[in-house]
Formats: structure tokens, C-alpha cells, sequence
């Protein structure tokens, strides 16, 4: 195992677009790290600011939230409710001192496996960058 | 300035209605610089209702506070409505609970007071140390009077008023079925200077700040009870199954508790200040409110609690919202 | 029992003396105060009133481990003993409200987490020489400088300490420190008990409390609870900052595989807390809770321990952010008897 | 693992038998279950009427009364009804598993006071469960009591609990047993009406007998009002409270109902004493 820094990222990805994108690279057997951890939702819009946080609290480095771009989305305007909800999510978790690059979000539709290659190997390297997430994780607590 | 009898007279009537079941206005506290919200449901208790710069309970919360019991078979529910007396921030409260039509409007008979900003006790008390007789206060021109047992004080508005007041942007009520006082004009500067110290802090000094105050929270949830958006029946924060937050205290529990009762007023938040000044143990929770209420405002131009019919903010978007931070 | 003098200037080499042996709990914070374990203590105690946070989350803590264990295995481990510790600059009323509150943990059966650290606890108390507005000890058998519960009193003579053991703990604890004492003399005394006297003058709010533990259970029905509670929010203030309030609840938490059990402070004015699963609710307004706070405080505990579970702090009076005031209540309780 | 004094540490217990008494979304488990630790299996005794606090690790725990008697043998028996977080998982348990176990607690049905008394149990849907230690120490010591009369009733014949047991008790002529739904059902052979109703048609005479009820707070309003038209005294007619209970020890303040502490006064209440605190009835 390289002794590097492993981040532990959580990704909620929407089942129409993101999910079949990432699904899409398996099959078409494109190479990306293994560090994601995907959660499937129906769309973006149903991503409460509260799974952010606490995916932060148990453990992960790092949280992508991905869905269809704008125009797609199954339900017409999921991802308009979530671009504005997870984007004023970012500027409070920065406001308090967590820093950006923690939480991402990305379009990633279902017939672009390589950018989700990108987006994953991007957010990769960043949060490895970045190092383990020590802010506000539960097992820092003494019991 | 409202004289107190044109105020305790338009009480009197409105409680009398007979379509009014009480009105939730404020009366004199128990002891020093105190005003304790009351409910009076006939006439003379009018005579006890007062409005001056003490007055910084927010009423709007009372509209939904009251437990609703199941109704006993064969009695009707007792619908008649609720009369309140609102100053500005306070009224924004009640448009936006219409706005996301958590009450309806006939529910609610609106006296709106225009208000000249009230006191933030603690910095009263730096100069003034509570007496134990109960103080009245008034306002004169940009000074505020204070009657203490040992003979008046004068001193100036900004010295005192509460950090919200002194940026207040909405002094005048937004919405009344009786609207009393003369026309207030708003502060000048409506930004929050200290919000823009915090951001100037390097990222890993903002979490220092923000992870002593949060260690210090006992999470008695006196801001979300006290809070006039909190309405819902059950919070997630008290749910068990599955428990999003634990129930034990500690820094990692309360900066997400905190973190998302913050996030629940994005858009929604009035900044009546209400949660500032109830927190025992002195969280600086507005700078967090008003910090996304600027976002909103600068990114969005939106304003929560102006006008009844707009759409909520959550519940609405445009094409060109800001994206730059999507990948 | 030992009498003894510090001067001021000592105070920190007597803190970081003690603190040596023992865990040290002072006030600290600027604008809100709470006990908090430190280990030196520059300035001495005693310009501020009283804690937000009383002292009881030394030997009551608001979250405590019970025991830990492995998710899908059985073994229960608890967690350490608790080590000495010493309390600086406590008031005389939170000092009574521990000893009225020890009666419940050790009834019947013992709560074995608060008795460890109730015994490894040394009290030393602050008398109060300026009581606040909203003090009323007096009315319920306290008072500025009473010594019910406290191991050491402590007098601020301006530029020295009076200190005056009461129990065997708090006389061993002077001995060990006896490096930065003198003897007290007669009129250091005298001087005390005239600080106690005056201060106790000063305490301008009070009750007569007799006939309302009798008096509370036919005023059941009174429409006095509606009154005095419709302006109230249902948080947990008055209760987590009470000294004599000792309701928690106990929660497992997981964090992985690895579990705990713990328990936490809980609020009888809080809705959930007497919530049936299955919806039903026995106390389901503010009303039953505001009437059941006040008949457990001064009508059960008397009825089960012979006490009054009120100290007259006065914290539930400062803090409370509708300023429901519990004296206010007690009065027209009397009224309506 | 003992506990060295430590009130809060539970003890490992292993599902011996599990069946379900009824089904749907409110439904009634059995667990027979046995400690898993030798000294604490014989060391533990428990009266008809305690309860005791269960629950799974991770999960939580809750008071359920102890509805074995102790004549029975050194196994526990709890019917939870699926309500909440902990009782959803109990119910997943199955022959094997583990719960968690601590108590007895709370005080027990007089049963010395009551020597040479006739006994009449009076339960509704799940209230049977604190009630049958009762009428099996009651049938287990016969000569000890007078006659035993069991009237129970529930909703529909599918939410009946301990049914089998009921069925052969109706051949035992030594008890008097009465079964009733609230709604008529084809092929039930028993009555068909209230709990309340039912105790009016057995109609028993209050006689040197006690009377004990249990079950939703609706049918206990109307068995008292029945019981006293019967000419019941107060002292006659015992309860069990059932309130929200956490540490079981009288320390957490959350079981009150007015003065009395559920889990240390009661559950198991006289009527009398009740009738002078009105929460109980909240």
C-alpha cells in the first residue's frame, strides 16, 4: 500500500446523470481512483446540507455532490434547487473556517465518462492535498 | 415616538373583536431592564402593554408556538385569530411564515409599531448596572432615556442598541392591519462590519473562533425555540431514528447543529436578533445569519419577509445563478 | 477545623500548588463565566457573581460515558475513575444545591458515576460579599455565606483570603498547602462573620416559602400555571443552568464500530421528554411542564428528601429569555393558596 | 459481566424462543429469554409485576414489564409491541440472538396482601402482558388464592396476544376466562363488545376480590367508572402506569406522574393512591 494519504470521499450522485456517467466508465473500463464512495439519489435537489456535514462528522475527507447540467435533470429543476442551496453550503462551511476544496459540486451527465474521470481524479488530488478532515469529525471526541 | 394610550386603546379594541382570541404584546419585565412578552385576552390587560427600546422579544414566534391539542369529539377548534403587535424586523417575520404559508393571513391581525432600534442588555449593563426596580426606557430624538431608580441617564442610540438594530434596514412594519408611529428612516450603512473581520481571517483563524464559541454551546435550544422561522412540529435535530445529531454535547455535534439551524434560515432569516440575545452562553449566532443573508442579498437579490406573495428562496431559482464553483 | 489567611498576591503559586495533586476547576471566560478545569489561575476569583454554567457539571457532567463497547459484541468497559479534583471560588448556594442533589443519586440505590466523583470533589467556596439582584438564598435557609456542603470557606477581606475548613477533606487540603498560609488571627474572625452579616443584608429579594410544598398539590387545577407559562419558548436554560436540576437521559452512540453508551442533561420543559412512542403525551403543553418544574422543586423533592430542591441562585431568573420569573410565580402561588 | 454495583451495566441474555402474538404495523413479539451468565441466572429473582430495561447495544434500551412469572422457571418472557427505534430492532430478533438485560425494578403486585383473595384480571390489547405473571402465580399457588377470573379484550381477533394460552385456560374450569373483540367477527364464538361492557356482563361481585387492569388509557377510564358501579372499593382496584422511563433507578426524573415515581413507587399502583394525583391519568 503507498504510504500516501488515502482520502475517504463520499459522492452523492444523481441517479440519471452522474450515476450512469460513473456506471458508464466502469463499463467502458476507464481507470479511476477508488477512493469514492457513491451514494446514489434520485437528484441533487433531494441533497440536504445536513448529509454534508454529517458525512464530514463520520469520516470522510471529502463530498461531491453531482448531478445533470442544467436543462437535464429528470425532474425538470432538481439542480437549479441544489446549485443555490449547496453553493450558499459552501460559502457558510468557508465562512466557519472549512476549507472549499472539501465539499465540490460538478455536472457530470450520463454520456461523459471521462469528465467524471476528471472531476474524480481532481477532487483526488486536492483533498490528498489537503490531508485528513480534523475539524469537526466524531472520532476526535475523548470518550 | 407611539404614545403608550393610542397603543393601549388599539390593543383594548383589537382584543375585544370578538373574532380575536388574544393579542401577544410586551409589558413590563419582573425586575430591572426586563420586558416579558404577554398574551392578554380582554381589555384591561391592555392597560398593561408598553413599547419602548426594552422591547426586543420578537412576537412573531407566538403565533405557531402554542401547542395544538386534539380537539375533545363533539367541540370545535377554537380558530379565532391571533392579534400581535410587531415592530419592523418582526413583521418581515410574519410575511415570510406567509410567504411559505406556514400560517395563513386570516389567522393573524397584525398591529405594526415602527420601531427606533432596541437596547442590547449587556451593553446597558456595562454602563449601567441592572437595578433591581424595573427601568423604563424611551427614545429622544438619537438618544435613549433610561428613568433608573437613582435619577435619569441619557445616552446615545449606537452606544447601546443591539449590533442588528444599528444596521437595521427595515424599521417601519412591512405589513399591519394597524400601523402605529411616525415613518422611522433605516440605518445608513446596512452591512455587518464584523461579519467582514471574520472573513478576513485566514481560514484556519475562522475555525479557532468559530470552534470555541461552538465548544461553548450547551445546546439548550433557546435560539431555535425563540426563533419565529422554527415552526416545524418535529426538528430533525431531535430525531432518533435515524439521529442526525447526537444528543451529547461537543464541539463536533454542536458546530453541526449550529451549522445546519443556520443553513434552515438561509433566505428565511428576518435578523430580529432574537437568537443573539437568548443565547445563554453568548454565541455570536447573527454573524452566521447575517453572513448568508449578505450572500443572498449580493448573489441572489433576494430579501426574505418583504412581500407575501414572493416565491420562497429555496423553492425558487433563476437561469443565470451564480455556478462558478460547479466543476 | 483549621483557620487559616492567604494573601491575594499568593493566590496563583496556591492555585498551581494544589493543582499539583489535584485536578483545579476555577472560573474562567469574560463574558460568559463557566467552571472549567485549568491548571493555573492568574487572578483571584471573586469579580464575578456567579458561573452561567453552575458547578455541577464537575461531578455531573453534561455528557458522560457510561461504558464503551464493540457494536454486535457485549463486552461493557467502563470508562476511568475519576481523579481529584478541587473546586475554586464556588458560591455557598451551588455548594447547598450539590448536597440537596446528592441525597437523590444516593437513594436506594447508588449512582455509582456521581458518588466517584462526588467524593474525589473538594469544595471551596467564595461567601459572597455583593449578592446579585436576583439572589434570594436567605428565603430558602441559605445564605451569602452559608457553609451546607462546602469542605473550605473562603472570605474576601480585600487584600486577603480567609479561609476556614469545615469538614476533614477540607482540612487536609489546607494542611497540604499549608506552604503558602498563616494562621488567622481572631479579627480576621470577626472580620468574616461581619462580611456574612452584611451581605446577607443585602439580598433584597425573597419569599416566604413556607405552606407551598403543602399548599401546591390543590392549586393543581389553578389557572395561575396558564398565566405565568404562555409566554415561555419550552427550551432547556432554566433547567441546564439550574443547580439542583439533575434530569439526563441516556442515548448509545456509534461512531464506526465503536459504540457508547452515554448519558446527557435533559429538560423537563422540552416536549420529547415525557413523549410516549406512541404519540401520547401526559405533560403536553407548556403549562404541565412549567407547573411540573415548580411542584418537583418545592412540593416531590420535599415530599421524597425533606428538602426544597431551590438554592435561590437567581440564574433561572437572569437567563431566562421571556423573563419568566420564578419568584414571580412562587408569589402568586402564595397568593392563591 | 457483573456490574460491581454499577446500576446502568446490562447483562447479556440469549433468545431462547421468539414468536410473533400478532402481525401489521403495531405488532406483539414474545421473547423467552435466558441470561447468558450462570451466577447471574440464579442470582436474579423477580416478582410478579417488575419490569425490567432491555435493549441492544448501539441501539438503546427501554423498560418492558416482565411477563413471566417467577413460578414459571429462570427464563424472562417480554411481549414489546414495534413502536419506536429500540422495540423496531428487538423485533429482528430471532432464537439466538442477544438483548441486553438489566433490573427488575419498580415494586411488585402485593401477592402476600392478597392471600386467600379471588383475583380478577382485566387487560386490553398489549395490557395483558404486565397482567399474566400475575394470573399464571396466581394459578401456579391455587390454594393459596380464591378464585381467578381473567376477562381480556382487543380490537380485532388477529390483535388477541398469548391466544393459546387463553384457549386452554377457557377448558381449565379452575379460572373463569372471558375473551372479547370490539367488533362482531365471523366465527368468534366469545362475546363481542368492550372490555368495560364484557366486565359488566361477567359481573363480578366485589366480594373479598381484587381487581387489576391494565391496557390504553381509554379502557381503564371506563373499567374504573364499571368497577365502582360493581360497589369495588378503591383499595380494591389496582393499575400498572406505563410512562416514559429511561434509567429505571429513580434518578433521570422523567417517570413521574405528580409525586409518584413510576419506576420506584410503581408501576403497579392502588387505585386510591392514584386517585389523589390527577397526572396519573394525564
Amino acid at each position: 500500500m503507498s504510504d500516501k494519504f488515502e482520502p475517504n470521499i463520499v459522492a452523492f450522485l444523481c441517479n440519471w446523470c452522474s450515476y450512469a456517467g460513473a456506471d458508464l466508465a466502469g463499463t467502458s473500463r476507464i481507470q479511476y481512483p477508488y477512493n469514492i464512495k457513491v451514494i446514489r439519489v434520485m437528484c441533487t435537489g433531494r441533497v440536504n446540507p445536513l448529509y454534508i456535514l454529517n458525512a464530514l462528522q463520520q469520516g470522510a475527507d471529502g463530498v461531491l455532490v453531482s448531478g445533470c447540467h442544467p436543462g437535464d435533470c429528470h425532474y425538470m429543476e432538481g439542480n437549479m434547487f441544489a446549485r443555490r442551496r449547496l453553493g450558499l453550503m459552501k460559502d457558510l462551511m468557508e465562512f466557519v473556517g472549512v476549507d472549499p476544496r472539501r465539499f465540490q459540486m460538478s455536472w457530470v451527465s450520463a454520456s461523459e465518462p471521462n469528465k467524471w474521470k476528471e472531476v474524480v481524479e481532481k477532487l483526488v488530488e486536492e483533498t490528498r492535498e489537503l490531508g485528513p478532515f480534523e475539524q469537526f469529525q466524531r472520532n476526535m471526541i475523548n470518550w | 415616538m407611539i404614545d403608550l394610550d393610542k397603543l393601549r386603546n388599539t390593543a383594548a379594541e383589537t382584543v375585544s373583536r370578538d373574532d380575536v382570541k388574544h393579542l401577544v404584546g410586551w409589558k413590563k419585565g419582573t425586575f430591572g431592564y426586563r420586558v416579558a412578552p404577554c398574551v392578554i385576552e380582554n381589555a384591561e390587560e391592555a392597560e398593561s402593554l408598553v413599547f419602548s427600546p426594552l422591547c426586543a422579544a420578537n412576537l412573531a414566534t407566538y403565533i405557531t408556538l402554542p401547542e395544538k391539542l386534539p380537539v375533545p369529539k363533539g367541540e370545535q377548534p377554537d380558530d379565532r385569530k391571533t392579534a400581535l403587535m410587531v415592530k419592523g424586523c418582526d413583521s418581515r417575520a410574519v410575511v415570510q411564515m406567509l410567504v411559505e404559508q406556514g400560517i395563513d393571513r386570516d389567522q393573524v391581525v397584525i398591529i405594526g409599531c415602527s420601531c427606533q432600534g432596541v437596547v442590547d442588555l449587556q451593553k446597558v449593563e456595562e454602563k449601567f448596572p441592572e437595578p433591581l426596580d424595573t427601568v423604563e426606557a424611551e427614545w429622544k430624538e438619537d438618544k435613549i432615556v433610561f428613568k433608573l431608580p437613582d435619577g435619569e441617564e441619557e445616552v446615545a442610540r449606537d452606544e447601546v442598541l443591539a449590533d442588528n438594530c444599528l444596521i437595521c434596514r427595515y424599521p417601519n412594519p412591512v405589513i399591519a392591519d394597524v400601523s402605529l408611529g411616525s415613518e422611522v428612516e433605516p440605518a445608513k450603512d446596512g452591512e455587518d462590519s464584523s461579519v467582514k473581520e471574520i472573513e478576513d481571517l485566514s481560514l484556519d483563524d475562522r475555525w479557532e473562533f468559530w470552534e470555541k464559541e461552538f465548544s461553548n454551546c450547551i445546546r439548550c435550544y433557546s435560539c431555535r425555540n425563540v426563533c419565529p422561522m422554527c415552526y416545524c412540529d418535529d426538528c430533525v435535530m431531535d430525531r432518533l431514528n435515524p439521529a442526525w445529531i447526537y444528543r451529547s454535547v461537543n464541539y463536533s455535534e454542536n458546530t453541526v447543529f449550529n451549522l445546519s439551524r443556520a443553513f434552515h434560515l438561509v433566505g428565511r432569516c428576518v435578523d430580529c436578533g432574537e437568537c443573539e440575545r437568548v443565547c445563554p452562553m453568548g454565541l455570536p449566532l447573527g454573524k452566521l445569519n447575517r453572513k448568508l443573508a449578505r450572500e443572498v442579498r449580493e448573489k441572489y437579490e433576494y430579501e426574505p419577509g418583504l412581500d407575501p406573495e414572493e416565491k420562497p428562496f429555496q423553492a425558487s431559482y433563476r437561469p443565470d445563478d451564480q455556478e462558478d464553483f460547479i466543476l | 477545623m483549621s483557620e487559616k489567611i492567604l494573601n491575594k498576591d499568593k493566590w496563583s503559586d496556591f492555585v498551581s500548588n494544589v493543582a499539583s495533586s489535584k485536578q483545579v476547576w476555577t472560573m474562567t471566560g469574560d463574558d460568559t463565566v463557566t467552571f472549567t478545569p485549568c491548571a493555573e489561575a492568574e487572578e483571584a476569583p471573586g469579580k464575578v457573581l456567579n458561573a452561567t454554567v453552575p458547578p455541577k457539571n464537575v461531578v455531573f457532567p453534561q455528557t458522560e460515558t457510561l461504558f464503551r463497547f464493540m457494536f454486535g459484541q457485549l463486552e461493557a468497559e467502563l470508562p476511568e475513575e475519576a481523579q481529584e479534583a478541587v473546586v475554586l471560588g464556588l458560591r455557598p448556594c451551588d455548594a447547598r444545591a450539590m448536597n440537596i442533589v446528592d441525597d437523590l443519586f444516593s437513594w436506594d440505590e447508588e449512582d455509582t458515576y456521581y458518588q466517584d466523583k462526588r467524593q474525589k470533589t473538594t469544595l471551596v467556596g467564595l461567601a459572597c460579599n455583593e449578592p446579585g439582584i436576583n439572589c434570594f438564598c436567605t428565603s430558602l435557609e441559605g445564605s451569602p455565606a452559608s457553609t451546607e456542603g462546602l469542605d473550605v470557606i473562603m472570605a474576601d477581606l480585600g487584600e486577603k483570603y480567609y479561609l476556614q475548613a469545615i469538614t476533614d477533606k477540607g482540612d487536609k487540603l489546607l494542611a497540604d498547602v499549608s506552604g503558602q498560609l498563616e494562621d488567622a488571627s481572631d479579627n480576621d474572625k470577626k472580620a468574616f462573620q461581619e462580611l456574612a452579616e452584611a451581605a446577607e443584608g443585602k439580598i433584597k429579594r425573597g419569599i416566604d416559602a413556607s405552606g407551598i410544598p403543602e399548599g401546591l398539590p390543590n392549586l393543581w387545577e389553578h389557572e395561575l400555571w396558564q398565566k405565568v407559562s404562555e409566554a415561555c419558548l419550552g427550551c432547556g436554560a432554566c433547567t441546564y443552568l439550574c443547580p439542583t436540576c439533575h434530569c439526563f437521559d441516556i442515548q448509545d452512540e456509534l461512531e464506526g464500530f465503536k459504540g457508547r453508551r452515554c448519558r446527557m442533561w435533559d429538560s423537563c420543559m422540552y416536549g420529547e421528554y415525557t413523549l410516549h412512542a406512541s404519540g401520547h403525551n401526559p405533560r403536553p403543553t407548556r403549562r404541565e411542564r412549567t407547573r411540573n418544574r415548580i411542584n418537583h422543586k418545592y412540593n416531590y423533592y420535599v415530599e421524597k428528601f425533606d428538602k426544597i430542591a431551590c438554592v435561590g441562585c437567581g440564574r433561572c431568573i437572569n437567563q431566562c429569555p421571556v423573563n419568566i420569573d420564578i419568584l414571580n410565580i412562587l408569589s402568586k402561588v402564595k397568593e392563591a393558596l | 459481566m457483573k456490574n460491581n454495583g454499577n446500576p446502568y451495566i446490562p447483562h447479556a441474555a440469549t433468545v431462547e424462543e421468539a414468536w410473533n402474538e400478532t402481525y401489521g404495523d403495531r405488532c406483539i413479539r414474545t421473547f423467552k429469554v435466558v441470561f447468558d451468565d450462570e451466577e447471574i441466572r440464579e442470582s436474579w429473582e423477580h416478582r410478579p409485576g417488575q419490569c425490567a430495561i432491555i435493549g441492544i447495544l448501539g441501539v438503546g434500551e427501554s423498560m418492558i414489564s416482565i411477563s413471566s412469572s417467577p413460578t414459571e422457571g429462570k427464563f424472562l418472557r417480554f411481549s414489546v409491541m414495534r413502536m419506536g427505534k429500540v422495540t423496531k430492532a428487538l423485533h429482528q430478533l430471532e432464537p439466538g440472538d442477544k438483548m441486553m438485560v438489566r433490573g427488575p425494578y419498580g415494586n411488585s403486585f402485593p401477592v402476600e396482601e392478597w392471600k386467600g383473595k379471588n383475583i380478577l384480571t382485566i387487560g386490553g390489547g398489549i395490557g395483558q402482558a404486565p397482567l399474566r405473571p400475575i394470573v399464571e402465580y396466581v394459578k401456579a399457588n391455587k390454594d393459596d388464592y380464591g378464585d381467578l377470573t381473567t376477562i381480556y379484550g382487543s380490537r380485532t381477533s388477529d390483535d388477541l396476544c398469548f391466544r393459546n394460552e387463553f384457549e386452554n385456560m377457557m377448558e381449565d374450569d379452575s379460572v373463569s376466562c372471558h375473551l372479547s373483540v370490539d367488533v362482531e367477527e365471523q366465527d368468534w364464538p366469545h362475546f363481542v363488545g368492550f372490555v368495560p361492557t364484557l366486565l359488566m356482563e361477567v359481573n363480578p361481585s366485589p366480594e373479598n376480590r381484587i381487581a387489576i387492569t391494565c391496557g390504553p388509557p381509554i379502557m381503564i377510564k371506563f373499567v374504573l367508572e364499571n368497577l365502582k358501579k360493581l360497589g369495588f372499593e378503591d383499595e380494591q382496584i389496582y393499575t400498572t402506569l406505563e410512562n416514559r422511563m429511561k434509567c429505571g433507578i429513580g434518578k433521570c426524573g422523567r417517570c413521574n406522574a405528580g409525586n409518584l415515581y413510576v419506576c420506584k413507587d410503581g408501576p403497579v399502583f392502588n387505585y386510591a393512591t392514584l386517585k389523589q394525583v390527577p397526572e396519573a391519568f394525564a
